[in-house]
């Protein structure tokens, strides 16, 4: 990160354009609804841009496998969160097939966890790194899965969204699988994503182990935020009724 | 059938619940001789009064007894006796099951206790690292009946716990949604929740204990092959859940009492109500704080001091929630009070030296001396027992349908406290000074005499609150005043039962619409369920 | 390390101070005055109160981790280096033992040069025990199977004293031993003198080293101040220099080292030495033996 | 039941962990344990038809669990044989360790299961079809563990 805008970003000209997309249409679409949510949209849309275009991404391309579990952290984790609450209130209309089929807490669990677990087999890694399609590819299904995972939680639509003992019982068993991933990176055996030469005074093996234990814990750390607001928004809602 | 023969083949909850407290009671006498025993060789430097292996004995035999045979099951009992009660049922839902989870725990205990007599009890410390735990360096009985006690017991808890689960879930009176159930009943169901989850881990580590002594296995023999440190992985997977499963049961009570003496109803339910479930999950990723002296890698710490340092957040919530409950309110302070007070000073003290252990260079210093010890007591004692103290004196009039003396409760109040702080605040500069936990003797260091024997006078102090407590109980179970069915003008459920409650606890199932049912029926002017 | 118990101290002290107060305030103004009156109002709670006690000790542990962390840097010795060890550290039931990298052994009295940062390596023979000096250096386990690594470093001349911290058994409150700290000139010569071999035993002194041999004395003990130990039993080079018995149990007297000879469990109950019916001569050419190792 | 069965799923988690830590290799035959899994499998299969049969279950299905359950154990035996008669036991090194531990823990609640069923009364059966189902479910788990992965 030597200079701001310096040759470390990555001004990957179909990122900028296809963010820049997604915030004009969120406003065109969602202004006749009042704008009220915006702000987590927008915020959810220039993370996602910063994620995908600071040295972050240059770092977890070349050098750093942390970096890169950063980079997945925020596409699966945090940005779908912050893009379902800016979300307003919509019909599904011709989305009601797609949201009959994706939507169901079974499925929407196993594409989330799913995903995150299948893109860390160090073979579809390490060929997700040997290969730029598979890469955007890679990105692309953690944004969506992302999204789809946490639709019942924290949907637009109250009606499909998980009551709370579903919905913490969903978290949780998400966050074990997650837990897991992360203590078998952090423990396991080292040398699993050759690619990586390491960078700073991070050498290989730390490196994979940092990246393990930035899944372990500030994963768990959304899961658990995510079991807890259920369950106070679950007293809150006794308390209007 | 009438007398012994009843209580042996009690399944009614009421019985089943007060068994539980008993054998508590019993086994909390045996440990405390046991650490009476440690304190006394312990009063000055270089004493022999016992042999390095009979102390080994007393602290082991120590630990697991307040742990497994007393504070488990005390909660347990607790639960089992106030939980029909508290959510207007008139039975557990698996009664029989009920009955068998106490007669294993019991026969666990007993079984540990048996060790003694063979001349071989365990002697490995609480938690029996292997591989000192292993065969060729504890070749002794002792620990095989350990281990064996305690799969009994696990297999006890974890059929309790189920039994506690399912009540909480099916028999609530109507109208009593899981929102409103009453903030004991909540921490219950978490901390049974937390065993289910918890205690497997145990009986696996204890099954390659076994397997490991009695039929050779490898597991934990560093030179075949084995791993030392998964043992230690193991058990405090389980381990630190329970320091929470002995706690939590607690704050509960905490939480009855202090909104009954305060006359003001608990503030923040569900901040509380979820701050709970917060330690529970967060109680499941802090194992290795027990571990920060292994060299398991710098990065790998800092993960784990993060989990330990914010479990103090729920907890620091739920004493700021406490301490604003009694503001603005209308104390009396009762015995029960008073213990309740006491508790939530001590367990802070607890607390705070807990998040001591969680700064990595701090634990680096401090694990495994007496600054530990010193913890875990005002954690385990100033916050468990001081809540079932205060639990005791409260519910006593409902399970006797008698009051306790206040008189004699003030006494062994302050016997109590004064003997708890000596024996104990002590105890954190013996640990600074550099005296580590579980030596049988020291040398005779600047301030090491002197202290010890601050704390061991501090200990006889205590002994003498505790027999008076108990002689508190044994006198007014005969003599003390008629209590009447709700003496302290309380809100839940079960002080509109009968004192004692008779064996079908409610005549009519009461409906319930708030979590203060009975305040709605004596305030009809306000009710809760009138508050927005 | 000091700096960050200050603060955690200070930290805790603020916290319980506060606690405190709003219990002995709420004790005191809101007591209820026997006299039954009105019930107090009935407050449910006040969600930004509950926030504020939730972000603040957030904040609080957020600092108190950085802290943590940063000195977790500076005291940790990193694991895996390409540096040798200047010290290997051993622990015994229930004895230290100290292996420099010239060969020269010695148990429980461990010499190092003052303002030198020693790359210490700790292990086990059997059980888990742990290293701990506290004026010096964190504490560590020693594992079985594992090799741990410290820094260990004195800036003044002095002896500090150490201990077992992890529970290893019978006799580990014995488990002691000082670390002896003095600058470089006078810790080399230490080393040279302990590398010296023992000399030829005169008169009485040699029927007492033939027993050594023939009564296995020393299957477990090494007379030699070099080479290998045999790992069962703490050396006994140089035994006449030393100050203490046993791991610090007892003074280095001519009667506590009889005591030793003749009935070992008396000297240091538990210990795994065994038993050798010895004759009151034997006994006294072995000490006359043992007392001429300088 | 569910909550016990969660309880075990700890229990079980914890030591197949533990057979993934050690990593132990040895050539176990792919074929015995398959048959193994083959067995158990069927033996679930026919629990479900017995359980699924009306109120009383089915007494000819039961039948053929229960044979089938003492098959998979007498294969397991056989396995056990085989493996120490080739020098591998519960003390050779890790392996040996773990895995005795893992599948006798695992055998050990199917005989338990197969004792249960022959004399659980009729109202109980639904249960008992229940953790069934949950230790063949297990036993997939460790043969996919310990047959199929540590031989690879």
């Amino acid at each position: 990160m030597n200079t701001f805008f310096g040759p470390n970003w990555d001004l990957e000209p179909s990122v900028v354009a296809g963010c820049a997309a997604l915030a004009l249409g969120y406003i065109a679409v969602a202004r006749k609804r009042g704008l009220s949510r915006m702000p987590y949209f927008l915020a959810g849309v220039v993370l996602l841009l910063l994620d995908l275009i600071s040295p972050i991404d240059t770092l977890a391309d070349r050098y750093l496998f942390s970096a890169h579990i950063v980079q997945h952290f925020l596409l699966a984790l945090v940005i779908p969160p912050l893009l379902l609450l800016g979300t307003p209130v919509f019909k599904l209309g011709a989305l009601n097939k797609l949201e009959r089929a994706v939507g169901q807490p079974p499925v929407s669990w196993l594409l989330g966890v799913g995903t995150m677990l299948a893109w860390h087999i160090p073979a579809l890694f390490n060929a997700a790194l040997a290969n730029d399609g598979l890469h955007i590819f890679q990105h692309l299904s953690f944004l969506v899965t992302g999204v789809i995972f946490w639709w019942p939680i924290l949907g637009p639509l109250e009606d499909r969204r998980l009551p709370a003992l579903g919905a913490v019982a969903y978290l949780f068993s998400a966050c074990v699988c997650c837990s897991l991933l992360g203590a078998f990176l952090t423990l396991g055996p080292s040398g699993l994503y050759p690619a990586y030469i390491g960078y700073g005074g991070l050498d290989a093996r730390s490196d994979q182990q940092l990246g393990g234990m930035l899944m372990w814990v500030p994963g768990c750390f959304v899961y658990l935020s995510g079991i807890l607001s259920t369950v106070l928004r679950w007293y809150g809602a006794e308390r209007t009724a | 059938m009438t007398g012994l023969g009843a209580w042996l083949c009690a399944i009614d909850h009421k019985r089943v619940g007060i068994l539980y407290m008993l054998s508590a009671l019993l086994f909390f006498l045996a440990g405390g001789m046991e650490a009476m025993v440690m304190r006394a060789q312990l009063a000055a430097p270089n004493l022999k009064l016992i042999a390095p292996e009979t102390y080994n004995q007393m602290f082991t035999m120590h630990g697991t007894t307040m742990i497994f045979l007393v504070a488990m099951p005390v909660l347990t009992g607790f639960g089992v006796y106030l939980i029909p009660l508290m959510i207007g049922a008139n039975e557990m839902a698996l009664p029989r099951l009920c009955a068998l989870s106490f007669w294993l725990q019991l026969m666990g205990g007993v079984l540990l206790y048996f060790s003694f007599a063979t001349g071989a009890a365990p002697d490995a410390g609480w938690f029996s690292y292997a591989p000192l735990s292993e065969k060729a360096f504890s070749p002794g009985a002792g620990l095989d009946y350990w281990a064996l006690a305690l799969l009994m017991i696990a297999g006890g808890s974890v059929g309790s716990a189920i039994n506690l689960i399912v009540t909480i879930a099916t028999e609530r009176a109507p109208g009593m949604s899981m929102r409103l159930v009453p903030l004991f009943v909540w921490m219950t169901l978490v901390t049974s929740v937390m065993i289910v989850f918890a205690l497997p881990a145990l009986a696996a580590s204890l099954v390659m204990l076994l397997s490991d002594r009695l039929l050779h296995a490898r597991f934990f023999d560093a030179a075949q092959g084995g791993a030392p440190l998964l043992w230690q992985h193991y058990f405090w997977i389980f381990g630190h859940p329970e320091v929470y499963i002995v706690v939590l049961p607690a704050f509960g009570m905490i939480s009855e009492i202090i909104p009954v003496f305060s006359r003001k109803p608990i503030f923040g339910y569900p901040f509380m109500a979820t701050s709970t479930v917060a330690i529970a999950f967060l109680s499941y990723g802090v194992w290795v704080h027990h571990m920060f002296a292994v060299a398991l890698g710098r990065n790998f710490l800092a993960v784990f001091a993060a989990a330990s340092m914010l479990i103090a957040v729920p907890t620091g919530m739920k004493i700021f929630s406490w301490v604003a409950t009694m503001w603005g309110g209308a104390i009396r302070f009762t015995t029960a009070m008073l213990f309740a007070v006491a508790f939530l000073l001590e367990f802070t003290v607890g607390g705070l030296s807990g998040v001591a252990f969680a700064t990595v260079p701090v634990d680096w210093q401090m694990t495994d001396t007496y600054f530990v010890v010193a913890h875990i007591h005002y954690v385990l004692f100033g916050g468990t027992v001081f809540a079932l103290l205060a639990g005791v004196h409260y519910w006593f009039p409902k399970m006797s349908g008698r009051m306790l003396d206040e008189k004699l409760g003030r006494w062994s109040f302050w016997l109590i406290v004064l003997g708890f702080n000596t024996a104990f605040f002590v105890q954190h500069f013996l640990g600074l000074l550099g005296m580590t936990r579980r030596v049988y003797t020291y040398p005779d260091l600047p301030w090491f005499g002197a202290l010890n024997l601050i704390s061991t006078i501090g200990a006889a102090i205590l002994v003498f609150g505790i027999l008076l407590f108990c002689a508190n109980v044994a006198m007014s179970l005969f003599f003390g005043a008629v209590a009447g069915d709700d003496p302290w003008n309380a809100w839940t459920l079960e002080w509109a039962a009968a004192s004692p409650p008779l064996l079908q606890n409610f005549a009519e199932i009461p409906e319930v619409r708030s979590r203060r049912p009975l305040w709605d029926r004596k305030h009809p002017e306000a009710p809760d369920w009138g508050v927005a | 390390m000091s700096a960050v118990f200050s603060l955690v101290l200070a930290i805790a002290a603020v916290i319980f101070l506060v606690v405190a107060a709003g219990v002995i305030y709420s004790a005191v103004r809101y007591r209820s005055r026997g006299v039954a009156i009105a019930e107090p109002r009935q407050i449910f709670g006040s969600r930004n109160l509950e926030i504020l006690w939730t972000v603040v000790p957030l904040l609080i542990v957020t600092g108190l981790f950085i802290v943590t962390v940063r000195a977790m840097v500076v005291i940790d010795a990193p694991q895996e280096t390409g540096r040798p060890s200047d010290l290997v550290i051993t622990g015994h039931q229930w004895w230290w033992e100290a292996r420099y990298p010239n060969g020269v052994v010695v148990p429980w009295d461990i010499h190092i040069p003052t303002s030198r940062r020693l790359r210490v390596r700790i292990e086990s023979a059997d059980v888990i025990h742990d290293f701990w000096v506290p004026e010096l250096a964190r504490k560590m386990d020693a594992v079985p199977g594992r090799w741990s690594y410290i820094w260990l470093e004195a800036d003044a001349p002095g002896t500090y004293a150490g201990t077992c911290s992890e529970f290893c058994g019978a006799e580990h409150a014995w488990m002691r031993f000082r670390v002896i700290a003095e600058p470089e000139p006078g810790f080399e010569a230490w080393l040279k003198r302990q590398a010296q071999p023992a000399l030829e035993p005169q008169g009485i002194a040699a029927e007492g080293a033939r027993l050594f041999q023939t009564k296995k004395c020393a299957d477990c003990h090494a007379v030699a101040g070099t080479g290998p130990s045999s790992g069962k039993g703490p050396s006994l080079a140089h035994l006449a220099s030393r100050e203490f018995l046993g791991s610090g149990i007892s003074r280095n007297t001519p009667q506590s080292l009889a005591l030793w000879l003749t009935n070992p469990q008396a000297a240091k109950p538990g210990n795994r030495m065994p038993d050798t019916p010895l004759s009151a001569d034997e006994t006294r050419a072995l000490l006359a033996y043992l007392e001429s190792l300088p | 039941m569910a909550m016990f069965l969660i309880a075990e799923t700890v229990f079980f988690f914890l030591l197949i962990l533990a057979f993934v830590y050690f990593r132990g290799t040895a050539k176990l035959s792919l074929e015995a344990g398959g048959i193994d899994t083959a067995l158990l499998l069927a033996s679930s299969l026919s629990m479900w038809r017995a359980a699924s049969s009306g109120t009383g279950g089915s007494r000819p299905w039961l039948a053929v669990t229960l044979l089938l359950g003492a098959a998979f154990l007498i294969g397991q035996g056989i396995q056990y044989l085989h493996l120490i008669r080739d020098g591998v036991t519960l003390s050779q090194g890790a392996f040996g360790t773990t895995f005795f531990t893992l599948t006798g823990m695992h055998g050990l609640h199917v005989l338990a299961g197969l004792i249960a069923l022959a004399i659980a009364p009729a109202p109980a059966l639904r249960s008992m079809a229940l953790y069934w189902y949950f230790f063949t479910a297990v036993w997939l788990a460790i043969f996919l563990v310990a047959y199929v992965w540590s031989a690879a």
